[in-house]
């Protein structure tokens, strides 16, 4: 191929205009189209698309469609129309003045020269556009987003907290406990003392009905073991569960406090009271 | 507390590009949480203009200080990207951006018709560019630049063609308002010409004595990218 | 390009912090860049000095420019951080994105063996739930509740669990010694590997007359969670 068209440019070399093309017959594939062939050959005659002569572009275009052909390079259907359009446009020219104007005059607005002229002009326009989207897309490249550790992480803010508290924790412990010991028959380990749960309960209810409120470490100052002190929890777990009761806390790491939920029946000692 | 700087600290601990709409999601939040201030309650109803407004002035004074970043909004959500001399020292921090293949010429130049004018129907694209552009149209859609914004009325109902928010992030742009010379290009298709002189409708019909290239800027760098000297390419006139 | 600048937008692009030492590996490894260009190459040697004297220099002209964060070395490392006062929104910018679910009944159990019985292994825990704990334990070591700890001394050497200091400041827990009914907890036996387990050890065992709530946060919701308002169960004090 590239021989053939050393070849070709020999063959044509009286004429400058042709040489010179088959130097840039890289080009060829570069054009895009006839309008970006037509800009091409403006470019090189360094002139405004508004000052171009119109006759001496048919006749390059045309040179250059021929050298195409020589080459063996296929010639799309675009460029061949636009051949057309520029030897109608080369003709119309040769006319005298008087019989363009009188085409002119039939046709308004269809003069071919204008339509060939705003049309470079349009297409120059978008190619310009394009070349500034590809310094936008080649800038692109080199701006890098900040993308700061995940917040979670970072000593700036604190994590979220799940919605749960320190009694779903000990509800959970009661859980394990009652199972473990179901499953394991091990609950005498822990309740193997003479409190149960449910005699825990009725303390607590009494001491609170008796009371109005009492403080949460109150209740536990009587407890002999351990285990007491694990069944006064449970206990005090299940009426809160059971919205006997509830608890306050007065101020940050004060005592809390145990009273009758506002709502429990029977209201023996209902409403706020303090001791 | 200013809300300019609320914003400010809210995108400089974004993992992501923030709208608007999202800002003021979190303000809200922010305002209904239990141990909420009044000054964090009061900015739970930041209008919209005013977000907007605190977001294009921090985005000014980052501008003025000139440090190695800087506030963008692109595809309406704001971000800090750093500034593009840095990338040889970014790149070796966090690795080459993970980008696909540069578009090719063909591709560019239909992209900036599809942008300039959309909607528009594929024809009136080909009209522009001369050339057949089907199979540069469906890289531009399978990339996800373009897409399909709904029909023309016009015979035979065609397909009109759009930008994606994808094609603003791209090439770094804020909105459609934001593209290079943007009233020009648009200009020949939204002005309705004095009087209909040629067929086609949507495209420029300005008479031949009204038109100009205005946009020098444009055709120096068109020369500059075909490796020619500018000044042979259009002598001052 | 200034040495300040560059470090800069490391900084600001990088997602952890950075010491010297690696921030001069990365201006090494742009100068090693096949592309680098002459001022990238020049900076490859920068000593320790200049580099400490740049970020110091970067961290007033921060401090000056008041904004809402600030450059902090934080153990040998620099990184941009907010400042404190814009907690609150920052908050809501988390929980807008990824408010963590509602812990389930059998990570609750399982979170709460783990704290009594600390370190404890997973043979252990499932002996104790009588169940499988694999993907609950992933759930909690993903919170960030349970850490893995050390290792047992029995065969197979298990790796051994225990709670972190988030699950501490989530449950407003001082430490462990405020777990209430510890002691009971941790003693139930189950059955214990050939070797002694270690699992008192350094634990506290506060006797029954210390056991105290003192969580306010945590009471409050339990007080919610029961259905009845808060506000009507605390009077004022």
């Amino acid at each position: 191929m590239f021989q053939r068209c050393q070849a070709a440019a020999a063959a044509i070399e009286f004429s400058p205009f042709i040489r010179r093309m088959a130097e840039y017959k890289v080009h060829f594939e570069v054009f895009e189209g006839p309008l970006d062939l037509l800009l091409y050959l403006i470019k090189k005659e360094e002139v405004d698309i508004y000052e171009v002569n119109l006759t001496r572009l048919a006749t390059q275009f045309i040179e250059y469609i021929d050298l195409m052909r020589e080459f063996d390079l296929e010639v799309a259907g675009e460029f061949l129309v636009m051949a057309s359009t520029l030897m109608y446009i080369k003709s119309r020219e040769l006319l005298p003045a008087d019989q363009q104007a009188q085409i002119e005059g039939e046709e308004e607005g269809e003069d071919p020269r204008w339509e060939l002229i705003r049309q470079l002009v349009e297409y120059r326009k978008f190619k310009d556009a394009a070349v500034r989207l590809q310094a936008l897309e080649a800038r692109q490249e080199e701006i890098f987003p900040r993308v700061p550790g995940r917040l979670e992480a970072g000593p700036v803010a604190e994590p979220p907290k799940p919605d749960v508290s320190i009694f779903d924790l000990l509800n959970a412990v009661n859980t394990v406990l009652q199972r473990f010991g179901r499953r394991e028959g091990a609950a005498r380990e822990i309740f193997d003392d003479k409190w149960t749960v449910s005699e825990k309960i009725e303390f607590i209810l009494q001491v609170v009905a008796g009371r109005g409120a009492v403080k949460f470490s109150e209740l536990f100052e009587t407890a002999a073991s351990r285990s007491e002190v694990v069944c006064t929890f449970l206990a005090l777990l299940e009426l809160i569960r059971l919205k006997q009761l509830v608890c306050a806390q007065g101020q940050e790491f004060g005592d809390i406090e145990i009273r009758r939920a506002p709502s429990a029946a029977p209201a023996v000692a209902a409403g706020p009271q303090l001791p | 507390m200013e809300l300019k700087s609320i914003l400010e600290s809210l995108l400089f601990s974004a993992q992501k590009p923030l709208s608007v709409k999202e800002l003021r999601e979190v303000l809200a939040n922010a305002a209904a949480a239990e141990d909420a201030e009044a000054d964090t309650r009061s900015l739970a109803k930041a209008k919209e203009g005013e977000v907007t407004a605190a977001l294009e002035q921090l985005a000014r004074e980052h501008e003025a200080a000139a440090r190695s970043y800087r506030l963008a909004c692109v595809a309406g959500a704001w971000q800090f990207v750093t500034q593009p001399e840095f990338a040889p020292w970014l790149r070796a921090l966090v690795g080459v951006k993970a980008r696909p293949p540069r578009l090719s010429q063909p591709a560019l130049e239909t992209l900036a018709i599809i942008a300039y004018r959309q909607p528009v129907t594929r024809a009136e694209v080909e009209q522009i560019r001369g050339v057949n552009v089907d199979g540069v149209m469906q890289t531009l859609m399978e990339r996800g630049l373009v897409e399909s914004v709904g029909r023309a009325e016009v015979v035979g109902r065609p397909q009109t063609y759009g930008t994606t928010a994808l094609f603003l992030e791209y090439f770094g742009l804020r909105g459609l308002e934001d593209l290079p010379a943007a009233d020009e290009l648009r200009r020949l298709s939204i002005e309705k010409p004095p009087a209909p002189v040629t067929a086609e409708s949507g495209l420029a019909t300005t008479p031949p004595e009204q038109l100009a290239l205005e946009n020098k800027a444009g055709e120096t760098k068109a020369a500059d990218s075909s490796g020619k000297p500018a000044a042979g390419d259009s002598p001052a006139s």
